[in-house]
């Protein structure tokens, strides 16, 4: 396979009204503002409503988790769940995934153990899951920094004939970055089949979209690139689901990489220590629960007859398990042992690694020593 | 130590109030904002939210959006943009909101903000302040408690400084802000809620020079930072041993005071520094290399590093077996060979 | 003055046909091609034809002092004296520019002399001009960093309400650099009066912009920052000085940042150390070379009667004059002096530094003392 | 030193020709991409014009455009997107043109090349390799002549390594290539044009292990890349002198090769480091510390550090007189008290 076919550069600007294929009152939408996207079938809506459930009772039983202390910190997906899980139930089992630390719910519905996602946010270590195992990189804090390794995976598949496709999500924020930027180029001009989402949960922190970019839609700069831009509704998980799903075969055919921005909000704080009342309005907090992705679905479900209420009972059960599972999985310590701290940095230890790690093998020798006196002590009195 | 001496061109000082280290560094910024309008402060979450740590809060309030502003997500143009501003006459004082979010800014840093003064032949200077919330012990998540110090540390033009307590915090960001030079103005994140009385405006000792903080004969302990609470510990229990330790804050990591320092040394005769980052290209190495080179014939055993190991910076539940305890520090002292 | 005004994004697509005024026969363009610019009058025209030309003979007789070796290096812009020069020419006094290695030529046009320009090159320092003086920041050379410089410049003087403008120059493969997409999206955001000339000259030393870029302009990229974005005939210096003048006015009066892409070529090698033979071919500089933008300036400006044999002989000993003086000044060595090493590093000379200077001193006098004695041994023998 | 075994998978050594440094890369990086087709090469300007050092020279030709390319011009891009390729199983041999231009790529290299085996528990490794023509010394203008280690070999995770001869270079090269760990792989400019007579494949030392070039009694020289010749030469010229000059060239620098080091200490009792960078936080603090440490009764003098002035790398005209040279590296050796 040669790589040098021409491609032509698509040059068109988004529509600045956001992709929708259900309106926030559930109904369909069959006007221009559907792009020309059909809406999925009642069978693919039915599971993306039921994993966006429990994806959801998940992310607020970790919350209430971290709150409690059990997490060192952890990053809500609230009210972003159509695209956490629209476009990330675009992609197969063989594609590969890379997330921020923000989307920890499209791990799990990736089929990551709760315990493996939570494991970093506990404080463990610093990733828990095998990447390779779920195709999924570890979640990325620097940020837009994973875009590049999407893109670098990509070629290398490419040029292996390796038909997958590489998706990579990126907060609103993060495509201020120069690594934003270098990732969608060189994406663009290996033309490499990456599916760019841009999540414009419209704050990095407490920094309003306003003051991050002037464009009219981020999806606007896909232009730049002569690639392909959807600026989509974001709490529309129908749309997130087509587009992105175009992109993922448009991607799987040769046709290069796609730039999508879902337009949505971040209900929770930005993270446990974030305290958003510094920068925000309730009222526009209520604003934004009010255009609830999971409600919107569910009433076109139901006025379509595809929800019963035992389909509505077993999937909040189901997620009632996940919620459960994750309770028990997160309020147990794991064991771990300092001396692991040692053993992944190099492939083959340096003696000067070892000696350190010998003087740290008998500092904790001493302390337990010391710990078997106080107890033996304790137990004599 | 902590002079208390008024600036000259300050209001007078106020009676003394308990203040955090980030409460410092704030009164410091409101100060310098007050005193020089050229002094504008920008950067990830400055704004309205006061800054991760809140060492911003409620600046924007009373100086308005002209003088301290969010800016877009992205180090370098933050740097670049500062490197520009200060071109023009103005005295920028960006955050960056960790040591390892300053990364994407590496090149601005090295090969503009520390190399201006000098391409130019001292036409162009840099009147800048790059604050950085450093290193670890707060339970961060990974890429949260990197200690960069040694990156800055190694380039040419760069004056870095951190301090280690409320008013050096104040008086240092101050003397700072007023350099003509850039300077990359380290605060110790696990310190910021330590607190002292003070009356501001406090002046302590020059930024560039090292200051004994406790005195002692027998051992010369050289911390900075986050470290100098763990070197004042360790001394102090020490002493019930029977071990007088020495203490020096290096406070200026670059340039380095040899002089307050090798006063020292040579009357200890040892000599051991104390940082969270690794072992390997640490600034310890800087320390003991140059301690060494100017006290060699002074010392009764080399000068020993008492550091992070050679690894990445752990994960919140194992940063306690990496970071240096005053237990750790007392038991690498043991490992000398004490014949006096 | 707050800067909080509300600011409308510019959001149209450049138009792919780069804009042009004088086509290559000379001839004025009355067509859509024009994008509604005027052509510059003929007195304008006529200065940016002597200004064009005397760049010209200097850079020539730069690249020539370089292959005599009298410079360490030489970045030549031969052929893309449209850009360099309109441009440059379409800025004030008050204004700031921020040029790259490439654009000693503008410097030129600036007024700025040409051993102080050139003084870098020589390597007798890193930079040899007064900023201040000429309100032009050192020439850069790690790519694109230089932008940044430029919109921090724009914004503290808007700050100050201090009406100028900043315009800096970039290369087509600077454009792939993260700085690049941070420059002009905090130019956007910040509405700042900068304008960005990227210099297309087709090539990043040996890489073809194809490998640079999948759009179908450079200028498409101030879609994504929400700016205006101008395709322009880089060989056309009516069009180049118009489009540009205009963006500094906008800029000047408020209007938020441009960015303006010349398409030219560059004739020479990128510098005396490139073997160009090995990337591309001798028949495309040859096309280029058909497309030359001082002949067609003068084609036009004969054709109006508006350039006589006089003023042709003229401009060209003006030029002359400036070849001669440069030759002048790069053919007489500077006097170094080793110890000014260790005067620009810090305001305050650090201990530890002085020490290093004195040992440097004493290496000097010891070697001047052995030159002395070998010397006297000479005149002995 | 330079055993001449061939590798178990090789063809049979040709017999010697001369080779350049840059040559013997060149021919290291063939040999790597004829062995293994995982290895892919790209950077800027590696493509027709075969790198502005030549080192890829017809590597394109003989292996075609999806082995090796040309990429859009970023360097953060560029690592980025090795560390996807390697994630893959593909082994990126990516170019940065110059130290200064790796700068851009800082956060890339420092928080995902290096710390993407610790941070997956080792289940994700990156094989691949970061070469960097390093240094000064070949008359370049400003942001040419950087010196980089120091930055590098502060990070826990990066193997550094830095060959000084045309048979090392190919050796580390192809070993680097091999290795399973991510490289820093640094190439003398200042050197590619120096000679060998070479046979194919050639082995020398591992690239972890430092190695004794000349052997001496009196004093050990501990240089690396460009500085080892100047070693040579010093201690040929000491060598008239009466003064016996031991050279060992680093080669690793991280790891760095405390044993081969330590050996020849304790034979000379003296050291003196040399390299370009700047002294202060310059990798040879890290050598003269744990020299120190670690053979510190040993030592009749401190250890040295004979290396640029901490100022940036000097245009042209004057990096002369910033480059240590055997002369100043004599005449340093002077100032130590030689009393046997
Ligand atoms: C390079 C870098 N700079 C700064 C940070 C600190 N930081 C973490 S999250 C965040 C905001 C990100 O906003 P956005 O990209 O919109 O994502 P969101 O958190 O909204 O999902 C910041 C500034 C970081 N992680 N990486
Ligand atoms: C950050 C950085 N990376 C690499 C280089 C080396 N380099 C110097 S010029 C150049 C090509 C620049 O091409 P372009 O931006 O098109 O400008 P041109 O030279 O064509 O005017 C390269 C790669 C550099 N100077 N800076
Ligand atoms: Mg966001
Ligand atoms: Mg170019």
């Amino acid at each position: 396979m040669s790589l040098n076919v021409e491609h032509h550069s698509v040059r068109a600007l988004p529509s600045e009204k956001p992709i929708r294929l259900l309106d926030n009152a559930g109904h369909a939408v069959r006007s221009a503002a559907s792009g020309g996207f059909e809406l999925p079938d009642l069978d693919t809506l039915l599971e993306l409503y039921r994993r966006m459930v429990v994806a959801r009772r998940f992310d607020v039983q970790v919350t209430a988790l971290t709150k409690q202390g059990r997490l060192a910190t952890y990053p809500s997906a609230y009210g972003q769940e159509a695209c956490e899980i629209g476009a990330i139930s675009a992609i197969e089992a063989r594609d590969w995934f890379f997330p921020t630390y923000r989307d920890s719910i499209a791990l799990l519905t990736r089929g990551i153990e709760p315990a493996d996602i939570l494991l970093s946010f506990r404080g463990d270590w610093h990733n828990g899951y095998d990447q390779y195992a779920h195709r999924c990189a570890s979640q990325t804090t620097p940020l837009a920094t994973q875009a590049l390794h999407a893109v670098g995976l990509a070629h290398a598949a490419r040029l292996r004939q390796d038909p997958i496709v590489t998706m990579t999500y990126l907060g609103d924020g993060a495509t201020s970055e120069g690594d934003a930027h270098e990732a969608f180029n060189f994406a663009a001009v290996w033309q490499t089949p990456t599916v760019f989402l841009v999540q414009n949960n419209q704050f990095a922190i407490s920094v309003p979209l306003a003051r991050q970019t002037h464009a009219a839609t981020l999806a606007d700069k896909a232009v730049g690139y002569g690639m392909p831009g959807y600026h989509v509704d974001g709490n529309d998980v129908a749309a997130i689901y087509a587009v992105t799903r175009a992109a993922v075969d448009r991607a799987r055919s040769g046709g290069g990489p796609t730039l999508i921005e879902g337009l949505t909000y971040r209900i929770e704080a930005h993270t446990n220590s974030d305290d958003p009342t510094r920068y925000r309005q309730a009222r526009d907090v209520e604003h934004w629960k009010r255009r609830d992705p999971i409600e919107r679905l569910e009433k076109y479900l139901v006025s379509e007859g595809a929800l019963s209420e035992a389909a509505r009972t077993e999937i909040a059960d189901a997620a009632e398990a996940v919620a459960a599972h994750t309770r028990d999985v997160m309020t147990t310590e794991a064991d771990l042992d300092p001396l692991e701290l040692f053993d992944h940095v190099y492939e083959r230890p340096r003696a000067s690694l070892l000696e350190q790690r010998a003087r740290l093998e008998a500092e904790l020798a001493d302390a337990a020593t010391q710990a078997g006196h106080r107890n033996h002590a304790g137990a004599a009195r | 130590m902590t002079a208390t001496t008024t600036r000259l061109d300050a209001p007078a000082a106020s009676a003394p109030t308990q203040l955090t280290m980030a409460g410092a560094l704030n009164a410091a910024l409101r100060d310098a904002m007050a005193a020089d309008d050229r002094v504008v402060v920008y950067g990830e979450d400055v704004g309205p939210l006061g800054g991760v740590f809140r060492v911003t809060d409620g600046l924007q309030a009373q100086f308005g959006e002209d003088r301290i502003w969010d800016s877009p997500l992205a180090e370098s143009g933050i740097i670049g943009t500062a490197v520009g501003m200060a071109m023009y006459g103005m005295r920028p004082v960006v955050e960056m909101q960790f040591d390892a979010f300053s990364y994407p800014a590496f090149e601005q840093m090295v090969s503009h903000v520390a190399k201006m003064r000098n391409r130019t032949k001292g036409r162009m200077t840099l009147p800048m302040v790059v604050r950085i919330p450093c290193a670890g012990a707060i339970g961060g998540v990974e890429h949260h408690s990197d200690s960069s110090e040694a990156y800055w540390t190694s380039t040419p033009g760069l004056t870095v400084v951190m301090p280690s307590n409320p008013a050096d915090a104040y008086s240092m960001l101050r003397e700072a802000i007023d350099s003509n030079d850039p300077v990359v103005f380290m605060e110790p994140k696990s310190r910021y809620w330590s607190k002292a009385a003070l009356a501001l405006p406090v002046i302590t000792a020059p930024m560039d020079r090292a200051v004994v903080v406790r005195e002692g004969t027998d051992v010369t302990l050289l911390a900075y930072g986050p470290t100098v609470r763990t070197a004042l510990e360790a001394a102090d229990a020490a002493e019930a041993e029977g071990l007088s330790i020495e203490v020096v804050d290096l406070r200026s990591l670059s340039p380095f005071d040899d002089e307050t320092v090798g006063a020292s040394v040579r009357k200890t005769s040892r000599a051991a520094v104390i940082h969270e980052a690794a072992q390997f290209g640490g600034y310890g190495a800087e320390v003991a290399a140059r301690v060494t080179e100017r006290n060699f014939h002074h010392l009764a055993a080399p000068v020993m590093r008492i550091t992070g190991f050679d690894i990445p910076y752990p994960s919140p539940k194992l940063e306690e077996h990496y970071l240096p305890t005053p237990d750790r520090v007392l038991a690498a002292l043991d490992t000398w060979e004490w014949d006096d």
